[in-house]
């Protein structure tokens, strides 16, 4: 090929997201459904796709075999490419010894020889744990303008929650100053989002210093960038407007979840323009019964609502029975909802069978309540708290 | 066992009984069930009961199944040696084109090619969940040279007149084929599939273009009867067989019965089709749907009754829709009122627009 | 940035100058260079380039390329949102079929409904390895409506009679397409390359439908150049415009000069095709090759000079072949003679046989 | 789907192969270049997709750059499919601890989840290290004919070198009585190929006991296979006719490669019917030049050869200059051999440009001399010895 596409993406994937407590028990993070009909890693992959980065690497190494199994060929997001696509990177051997990731720059750290044989010019760091739609052409086009060493994607974050954030301090020009970790008086509410476009001859030399520094963790926020910055580099911000998520405990994903539901909250799933793809399931279309009720919410295909639903997602394949309500909850893939019950603000794993008229979770309570996976009973009204 | 075994799809072209709806496309690639082509449910069975190698008779229109089929990534049909092979037809004979026997003669090296050592053929606008190891165990244990499957109906006078019967006698051996006319109420449908071993399909091949007796592969069946072991299979399911308009309005409006639905989608593996990736639906305040097909991507503000939605249909507020079919992208305004219609891709109907068709003929627009 | 530019493959038909070598496949899938179709050239160019979003305008005969192109794999073309397009001429305006402006008319969704907003159109006779990156950066900064790319040649009295010459004006801009009838040997030979926007592509395609002036869409630019701003580029490397079987022999042969075959496939790309998996050739204890161009997967125990070989092809004992062009599976059995020959894919030469043509224009078998 | 291919085939690909000196200093030994245009690995994979072996798990962890580049998405091997197909399968993490295959047997234990998801009747377990072109089916049938718990695939190796192999002993209706691991004193010369087909049910049982054995090294042969016959397990030897090579030295590996010059050798790459699929490269044909002379080699496609090649096997893309010879040697990819340069039992890695009017390696001599990668001239007769 005469023009490669010299943008090379590192999505990081190998995280265990155990605040998410149930949802990961068995799978990664990045695997964990959301929105009807996606997982949370589509999201990133789907902005990848549709800003037309020809090359993804995806590094793995918690339980991967749900994520293995949703990612496949790649062919869902477009990857199925014989030159360049998507590629797994796990952790490997080399002679005799063989090192886990350790941290999100040791994953790029030994992973640069699968870099260099792309040819790569700049490398795109990304994360699979947020929900929101991005085109990195225009981060890339902002860090070219810039001629940046380094460019770093912010969003205005509310003042009174900075100090969980990692805050980035700037210039006029919005070229980074400082990086104050979780301020406790924060000075700046521009926040990371842990999307960093690099320039790849620069970022090696880093990751080889760092991985030489025992003490480093080998952590791009907390070790690589803070170096890069106190040896001089330019490194800027580029500031990204729109919805952005972090969904990393049970309250955050299910807000996540009821903001798809209403249409001023800024992630419009209908644009064509920017799909966002995921595994298909060739499930039929949906059927909605003779006395059924469906109000604000999302059902996804394969479903058959015969109860009451309001302001919920409903996973493929699920089935609300007769007499059965469902306000404000999340229900996955195949789960049953049996004839009399009623759900407030629940989230009902896969394939689980909610028995006949129950009333599990109080209403007008605020608590979340999670109901497991597997085709049990559950008996007491409240199960696990987030 | 079944992939020792080639899958043709191929039809006999029925011409315009579908009027605007089939002007740019061939009937097997009516849109169905909200997000089918007819296609789909025999390529399906196909691939569920094993066959890899499958070899499409496209008939003229062929653009549309082109770009349906694409690279066969869906049916996983992109294989190197096998999969899917799309045969248009040689636009040197427009004449003999809608003949299946010449189509086939064409192809001849396609069929001697293949190691397969039989051939499965199936009409696309038949739709049915025939269970075809289940057809090929027959066929095998039988000995037979040629076995053709056939479902008992009992609604001859009324509906299907004109479809071809197929006549056995008592031990199920192959008599003849027929037309129905509509004279007795039971009647044996032949629902166009024919397992044949590889050899004795070339030879009547052969035979019916040496003799140019024959310009249909089930003509030539029935005229060389007497030189082959020809029996019978029966279908006890479900059969959609799309003719015209109002069967394949019938067809769709079927799929509201919740036992035909399991049948066609829940039993015997899953129908495939090309995904657009779609989100799912939304259903906002006000909407209020009853006993209805959704495809994913609509957006339903309005009322929706006895209806079969494709996707990305939107139905605006106070808007009603009654025993319709929407195809996809299409757009029902405010207060816009859609009664036993078939509206095509894509169409959009007005704010405050009434369209009434009758009750059992549906209007199409 | 040519990521914006849709491509069009789109040939005229120059009859029957092949004989039995086009009888069942139009010209643009004839084999070339041991391994490749014509077509793989304009399609790798394109490719290579970074256009994504190609259109195959196949004419009537279909299945061959079909058949090659299939899923689009070979070529990274099986996309989901872009990739390959194939389109077959409709069947029922045969008449018109040869046309290529109504062939973008009836094709015109595809064009509107892509967010390009460029279209670049090549002819698959024609090979080289224009640099279309450099094409469209004079496109974009000479701000054109449509560039035209031409070859000067300077042996247009022996050769190139009756083919397109561009006529431009001092400056290079468009001026008229004429034809070269031999009366001057250095004339500018038009690509049949157009890079236009489409925007003006469109225009010109409702303008020539509607005047019903123009059936080539050459014609239509000619007729509307006072509306546009056309220009020319010049391209300086090497040209093969395959027109007959005399063209087609040359170009191959001329593959036997070092230079010319490294600008085919060392400069400027990779040029891609659908591999067939052969094993490494064979050369046997008495096997005497000179001077030839030889494919995977061949056998050679006899002597070869001054000719391709295409894939899989067997050379006996003692057996002698020379200035001649082997299609794929070729047998020459022991002591057979071949001299300035083209043999045709799967042809067996027996035992002794000696063919031999006349030098400067081959026999074809 | 209802008919779904239940037989999983597991390939162990880890391995090192440090026999190989040089051929393995950045690869693993499964992807070293064999046959003119294929690596070792092409071997096992077409033989199971012209077995139509559906579903096929690649168990990878020593440097696997180059053989991830290579396999891709399996689309050489036809094995890029939407349901089942090829996967890679790493070692990877299981909540906050990771581990690596310690063994053959340890490499399928971690992957149990791998092979239940895909629904296994029969786990077929291959090795990437051999050259033979065999049908599975006929081993899966023979070990169904049998009602086998376990059968291994055997061939009759000479008497003379039985000691250096796994022998098994059998009674008259080939069952398997005892593993003799490299005898002394073999009472038979029939030895294991390292290819075993188990019924996943039993396998899975003993992985898992193995595995709780602390003394065990987790290896098919030295555990789980005595361990199974010792629990009185229905074991079968099936005999494979036909060629068969294992490439472990560099001296082997030189004579397979040999071996594919010979016409009687039982190796035939021409059959149709049996293609060894590999990595495509897109060259053009190979050119012969006006003065060459070739004899009893196989050459590749993007080949320039204008000099005199005789009993060798050249990769794609190499030259050899006029007045050059290559006597008995392998020449890997874009490898120059330069004007009147004489190479005799040569090995000549990738890209290596070796310089003019050398003589390298001695005439008649038993040795096989390598020359090193990169673009370094070779001033010494000899380099490295096998």
């Amino acid at each position: 090929m005469i023009k490669s596409n010299n943008v090379v993406a590192m999505l990081l994937a190998g995280g265990q997201g155990s605040r998410l407590k149930l949802l990961t028990q068995e799978i990664a993070k990045p695997a964990v459904c959301f929105g009807g009909k996606y997982r949370i890693i589509d999201f990133t992959l789907s902005n990848a796709t549709n800003s037309g980065i020809g090359n993804i690497g995806i590094l793995t190494q918690y339980k991967p075999f749900e994520l293995n199994a949703h990612i496949g060929i790649g062919e869902c997001w477009d990857f199925d490419r014989i030159t360049g696509g998507l590629r797994i990177l796990p952790p490997f051997m080399r002679g005799t010894k063989g090192d886990w990731y350790t941290g999100t720059a040791n994953a790029i750290y030994q992973n640069i020889e699968y870099i260099d044989s792309l040819d790569a010019k700049y490398v795109l760091v990304l994360s699979a744990d947020h929900i929101y739609k991005m085109d990195y052409r225009k981060l890339l086009k902002y860090h070219m303008e810039k001629d940046a060493d380094v460019t770093i994607a912010t969003i205005e974050v509310p003042w009174r929650e900075a100090y969980k954030f990692g805050i980035l301090n700037v210039d006029s020009d919005n070229k980074i100053v400082e990086f104050d970790e979780k301020p406790k008086n924060p000075r700046n509410n521009m926040a990371s989002m842990g999307i960093y476009i690099f320039n790849w001859d620069i970022l090696k030399y880093y990751l080889k210093k760092d991985d030489k520094n025992r003490r480093s963790e080998h952590d791009f926020g907390k070790n690589v960038l803070p170096m890069m910055l106190n040896e001089g580099n330019k490194m800027y911000a580029w500031v990204f407007k729109g919805y952005w998520k972090d969904v990393g405990t049970i309250r955050s994903y299910w807000e996540a979840n009821m903001d798809l539901l209403d249409k001023n909250s800024g992630l419009n799933l209908y644009d064509k323009d920017w799909r966002i793809y995921t595994r298909t399931k060739h499930l039929p279309p949906q059927y909605i019964g003779k006395n059924s009720v469906v109000r604000d919410s999302l059902i996804n295909e394969g479903c058959t609502i015969e109860g009451e639903v309001n302001n919920s997602v409903v996973f493929s394949g699920a089935t609300v029975e007769e007499g059965a309500v469902v306000n404000g909850s999340i229900i996955f893939s195949n789960a049953v909802i049996k004839k009399g019950t009623v759900l407030n603000k629940a989230i009902v794993l896969e394939n689980t069978i909610v028995q006949p008229n129950k009333r599990i979770c109080k209403e007008y309570e605020d608590d979340i309540c999670l109901i497991e996976q597997g085709s049990v009973s559950i008996e007491q009204e409240e199960a696990l708290y987030a | 066992m079944l992939e020792e075994c080639l899958g043709v799809i191929s039809f006999e072209d029925i011409g315009n009984e579908f009027g605007v709806l089939c002007r740019n496309k061939p009937v097997y690639m009516l849109p169905f069930a909200g997000r089918y082509r007819l296609v789909d449910f025999t390529l399906s069975n196909m691939i569920n009961h094993g066959l890899h190698t499958i070899a499409v008779f496209t008939g003229s229109k062929i653009r549309s199944i082109l770009n349906h089929l694409g690279d066969g990534k869906p049916w996983d049909l992109n294989r190197k040696t096998r999969g899917l092979s799309i045969f248009p037809p040689l636009f040197d004979d427009v004449k003999r084109r809608s003949c299946d026997i010449y189509q086939y003669h064409t192809t001849e090296e396609f069929f001697v090619g293949s190691k397969a050592k039989y051939v499965f053929i199936a009409n696309p606008n038949i739709l049915s969940k025939v269970n075809l190891t289940e057809v090929f165990e027959y066929f095998l244990d039988t000995g037979a040279d040629i076995t053709v499957v056939y479902k008992k109906q009992n609604n001859g006078k009324d509906e299907y007149i004109n479809a071809d019967t197929l006549i056995i006698d008592d031990s199920g051996r192959f008599v003849n084929i027929g037309i129905n006319l509509g004279s007795k109420p039971v009647f044996n449908l032949f629902m166009h599939m024919i397992l044949i071993k590889k050899e004795v399909f070339l030879e009547i091949i052969r035979a019916g273009m040496e003799t140019g007796e024959n310009i249909y592969f089930k003509q030539a069946v029935a005229n060389y009867k007497n030189m082959y072991n020809i029996n019978s299979y029966e279908f006890k399911g479900h059969v959609e067989y799309i003719r015209g308009i109002k069967s394949y309005y019938n067809a769709n409006m079927n799929l509201l019965n919740k036992e035909i639905f399991n049948e066609l989608f829940l039993e015997g593996g899953t129908v495939l089709t090309r995904s657009e990736d779609e989100p799912s639906t939304f259903y906002d305040t006000k909407s209020r749907v009853r006993n209805s097909l959704i495809a994913n991507g609509c957006i339903i503000e309005g009322r929706v009754e006895n209806s079969i939605l494709f996707r990305e249909v939107k139905i605006g507020k106070d808007a009603e829709v009654k025993n319709s079919i929407l195809m996809q992208g299409a757009v029902i305004k405010e207060n816009a009122v859609l009664i036993n219609t078939i509206l095509e891709k894509y169409v959009t109907v007005e704010e405050g627009i009434n369209i009434i068709g009758i009750e059992g003929n549906p209007y199409t627009v």
